[in-house]
């Protein structure tokens, strides 16, 4: 009531950490706190297909931005892809398996009867990045029938935690806070689409304060944030 | 004319069907075990409807086929003693007495709860529950119960069967009281002789 | 480990509106709805029946979206609930209470509809003598004995809307003090590696908050109870 | 829209492989955890009344998580079915039917106690008088008497388990052929821009089948009512 | 001695306590509504726990509370009629018959279901469901149910109350042949008293 209400962002599960420090350091500055909800990047496009009073939206791919873009629920000139990721091959803490990711490495025979957990590699975008990172690097057709797809990479992340599986696909943003797995090594850019997570406004925003958080998140100090977390930065 | 009856009801493979009218007083239903003296009740209370027929009580008509008339339960104001007992698992026994008394309109309410409660010997289970009482504890109570809903008429099957003969005795002493200072209609089942030959006007054959 | 931070006591107080006002509101028509499946015949039971049962058949997620669909901004039954009554229930704790509520009715029904049918028929012809019309039959007699249902009823929907994840998060989104609802915060919590103690934590305050319930509801069906399982005659 | 591709039809039996599973072996344990909740004092009963209530309070995601930390093949409880009796639950079905056990479990539950509690004992006091131990007492008066609850309670766990997701998905993943049930199947297209068409086909499956156990339920309870509601006298 | 009963118990604010021995045949309790009657025979059949107290039929132990004897229900063979039915509901009259029947080792067996059925005129009832029988049906069915599970001794709750002159005769005979013939111990409760004068060998006044 009082106090003013800050912006309401719709941002991907993935972003969740880095994206409350960067609200909160941006709230210090004396703004309104943005109000963030955080849920799967489907979610949260149909939400605001189905008319969601919010004002910004980050999805963790640009396929859902699209899909919202094209039916004209954002201002296309704020949408902006400011952040990109890297994904990694994990195992278990303990696992002492070596691996260089190249054409055609070993993966199928280093997994043996063991699964390859990762995102799903038919929805979840995680998921299709590392499919087509297997796939160009040839070795997707041997590992297709092993893999365990998870509804997340948070999931993947904790079935290496555990060590029901031996390896697994995540992004090194993921594998950098857990102290659980080992990261055996990371896939070449080069193998996959660019890993990107777009932002923009909506056209139904009625937030005086979202282009400035937007722009913060854009600034040299918003950046650093991310980069802090593990993000690559655009 | 209290009981005009003339009804046909077929259950199972049994047909039951009976037809008299009776003068004022008590009229008792005789007749074998499984001959339909309770289903002829029920359908004079209206929880079971006659394939044809007609019942009319004291003049009134509570139900004719022929004419589509079936009066609802719940406005023909019987007194029903019911053979299998029925007390409201869920009131103790003071609100079981009074839960037709609080429905009725107090111009036709013509006992209190102190009177029954005195005649039937039931002051001592009033706070009880239900499944406290013995069987004929548990009958006396349903007497009180169909009595203080102020009833036009009363349907009781085998009421005294589980009472010993001094109990039964006074319970017999009120209902004469009943039949002949409130001119009260009754339709009375039982197989006891002597007690139909005390209180009856009138003994309808049923099944013979 | 047990020190519940302020924004944890939100979730907690938010969790317990959006269920209390989800079971408290739909404890009427989930006893109405068991009640019609339980006594009444009509061509299409079948389908009402199923209808109840959609939203424990669908994967919540799925349940969520066609509340978004309906009840959305845009949805026909949305648009139609803020013109003539100013409800709104889209990124709102009302819609997080209609969410818990749609989840939790199939386990309402069923539970209150075992125990009318439980319910002894004479009971009511009885009552009925005594004057009393079927809704006053059904108010004092019906409805008192199928308490054990009810009671059972109410838990089993409040336990299930406490839990409520799904559709809550599909529909109205995971917003803080408004639709961060305890399983929403512990999966928030679960995306973040590392943190199984606040995972941990928020499991046992839900699961606590049910215990109470259950406790409750023990205690409630014993006192009405008293009278029951006894002879009739 | 409804040419069922050979996917989905694999997708379709595995569903019923697996709720059929999950519920035919849970049935019993349900049934006897309901008769003591139901009939057995002791201390410690609400504790057990609460553990079963479990799943149903947890967001699913955790109950998942803690199927995966207990049976998982590195779980304690995991490791010990493994060595002594060789059933292993991660990615495979077995562990969906676990998950889907694990989650119905409180449906079924609550839906046979509240029939047991409806039974008159008076009837099991007979029975004994007539030379019934109270293991036959059980099985040939409570049992039969307590069908309602126990249909009621099969076909609630039934579609809860055709319904089930979150635990199942973070427990044993999302495999094709040997976890990936309807609701996975369903998830995955809904993560998809533009799946609608599949979605709803899926849904409609989904409904048919637990609509299917719905009329089978009440033909058989039906069948099994014919002596019921009348008076014991 | 048949029946060799001292027992007390506290129900509610009541407490019911009987003592007596009797020599073979048939035993009355006699005594008024709430007296303890149904009681005492549930604590005979091992229903209801006595507080303390000893109870032996035939010399037999079943309860003793000093010796912390008690006899579990279904070892102790009664034949019990109870005061309010309990058929079982879901089984047919034929099922409720056999019941008891199924259960008893051949060589307790002294009746056979077609004797029953035919002294009791049930023939024309075995396929039917507990809930469409008369309330004197359901009393038949129930007395033919206890006679059929083999009993050692009977216990009968005013087994004929609800029954016509004629069927209460026929079954009297019954139960005097069975007194006598098969010597078998019962204790029978009736406000009958020209009942309990024909077949009681000994009146046992119960709360008087
Ligand atoms: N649903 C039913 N199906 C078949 N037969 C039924 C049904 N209901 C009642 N009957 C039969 O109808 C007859 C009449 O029953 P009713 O209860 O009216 O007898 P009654 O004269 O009151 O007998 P009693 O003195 O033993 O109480 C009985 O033979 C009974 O078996
Ligand atoms: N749970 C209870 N609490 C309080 N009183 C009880 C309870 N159970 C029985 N009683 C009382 O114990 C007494 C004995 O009951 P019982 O059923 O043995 O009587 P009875 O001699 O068989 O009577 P009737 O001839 O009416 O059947 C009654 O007064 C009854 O009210
Ligand atoms: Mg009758
Ligand atoms: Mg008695």
């Amino acid at each position: 009531q009082g106090q003013q209400r800050g912006p309401l962002v719709l941002a991907a599960a993935s972003l969740q950490e880095a994206l409350d420090e960067a609200a909160n350091v941006w709230a210090a500055q004396r703004h309104p706190r943005p109000v963030i909800s955080f849920a799967a990047s489907s979610a949260l496009a149909r939400q605001v297909e189905a008319g969601a009073p919010a004002d910004m939206f980050i999805s963790a791919d640009e396929e859902w931005m699209d899909h919202v873009a094209k039916k004209r629920l954002i201002r296309a000139k704020t949408r902006v892809s400011f952040l990109s990721n890297r994904l990694v091959l994990i195992a278990p803490a303990a696992s002492k398996a070596q691996l260089k990711i190249a054409r055609g490495f070993p993966l199928a025979r280093a997994l043996g009867k063991g699964r390859l957990a990762m995102a799903d590699p038919d929805s979840v975008p995680a998921g299709r990045y590392g499919k087509a990172a297997l796939t160009s690097l040839g070795v997707w057709t041997g590992v297709q029938g092993k893999i365990a797809r998870a509804e997340n990479v948070r999931a993947a992340l904790a079935l290496v935690e555990r060590g029901e599986a031996p390896f697994g696909i995540v992004y090194a943003t993921d594998a950098r806070v857990s102290s659980r797995v080992r990261v055996v090594g990371t896939f070449p850019a080069s193998s996959h689409p660019l890993i990107s997570y777009p932002m923009a406004l909506l056209r139904t925003s009625t937030s005086p304060d979202a282009e400035g958080f937007r722009r913060f998140l854009l600034s040299r100090e918003g950046r650093a944030i991310f980069a802090r977390r593990g993000f690559t930065t655009r | 004319m209290s009981f005009e009856i003339a009804v046909e009801r077929r259950l199972g493979d049994a047909i039951i069907c009976a037809d008299f009218t009776s003068g004022a007083g008590l009229t008792a239903l005789f007749g074998p075990s499984g001959a339909g003296k309770t289903s002829i009740l029920n359908m004079v209370a209206g929880l079971l409807r006659p394939d044809r027929g007609r019942i009319a009580i004291g003049g009134e008509l509570l139900f004719d086929s022929a004419a589509g008339i079936a009066m609802p339960v719940e406005a023909r104001r019987a007194g029903y003693v019911f053979q299998d007992g029925r007390l409201f698992p869920h009131k103790r026994v003071r609100d079981n007495l009074l839960y037709g008394w609080n429905r009725a309109l107090p111009a036709n309410r013509w006992m209190n709860l102190d009177d029954a409660v005195a005649f039937l010997g039931i002051g001592h289970l009033l706070d009880r529950w239900p499944r406290t009482l013995s069987g004929g504890e548990a009958q006396r109570v349903a007497i009180g119960r169909a009595l203080l809903s102020g009833p036009r008429f009363l349907l009781m099957d085998e009421p005294l069967s589980s009472l010993d003969a001094a109990r039964r005795e006074e319970i017999m002493g009120v209902i004469e009281r009943l039949r002949d200072e409130l001119a009260l209609p009754i339709l009375y089942v039982s197989h006891d002789r002597s007690e139909v030959e005390r209180l009856a006007g009138q003994v309808v054959p049923v099944g013979l | 480990m047990f020190a519940i931070s302020g924004e944890e006591w939100e979730v907690i107080s938010l969790s317990l509106k959006v269920s209390g006002v989800a079971i408290g509101l739909t404890l009427p028509i989930a006893f109405a709805l068991a009640w019609i499946l339980a006594r009444v015949r009509f061509p299409g039971k079948v389908l009402l029946d199923a209808l109840v049962h959609l939203p424990l058949v669908l994967p919540p997620v799925v349940t969520g979206w066609l509340l978004l669909l309906a009840f959305g901004n845009n949805g026909p039954a949305g648009r139609w609930l803020a013109e003539w009554f100013g409800i709104t229930f889209m990124f709102r704790w009302t819609g997080a209470a209609l969410a818990a509520a749609v989840m939790a009715l199939p386990l309402m029904v069923r539970a209150m509809r075992i125990s009318i049918e439980a319910v002894d028929r004479r009971l009511e012809d009885a009552a009925r003598t005594l004057g009393a019309s079927p809704t006053r039959t059904f108010f004092s007699i019906t409805l008192p004995l199928a308490i054990p249902g009810l009671l059972a009823g109410a838990v089993l929907g409040f336990a299930r809307s406490i839990g409520e994840f799904g559709a809550t998060i599909t529909f109205v989104s995971n917003i803080p003090g408004e639709t961060r609802t305890l399983p929403l915060a512990i999966y928030g919590a679960l995306q973040v590696p590392g943190s199984e103690a606040v995972v941990t934590r928020l499991s046992i305050i839900a699961v606590a908050l049910s215990l109470l319930a259950l406790v409750a509801s023990e205690l409630l069906a014993r006192r009405a109870g008293h009278g029951r399982g006894g002879h009739v005659i």
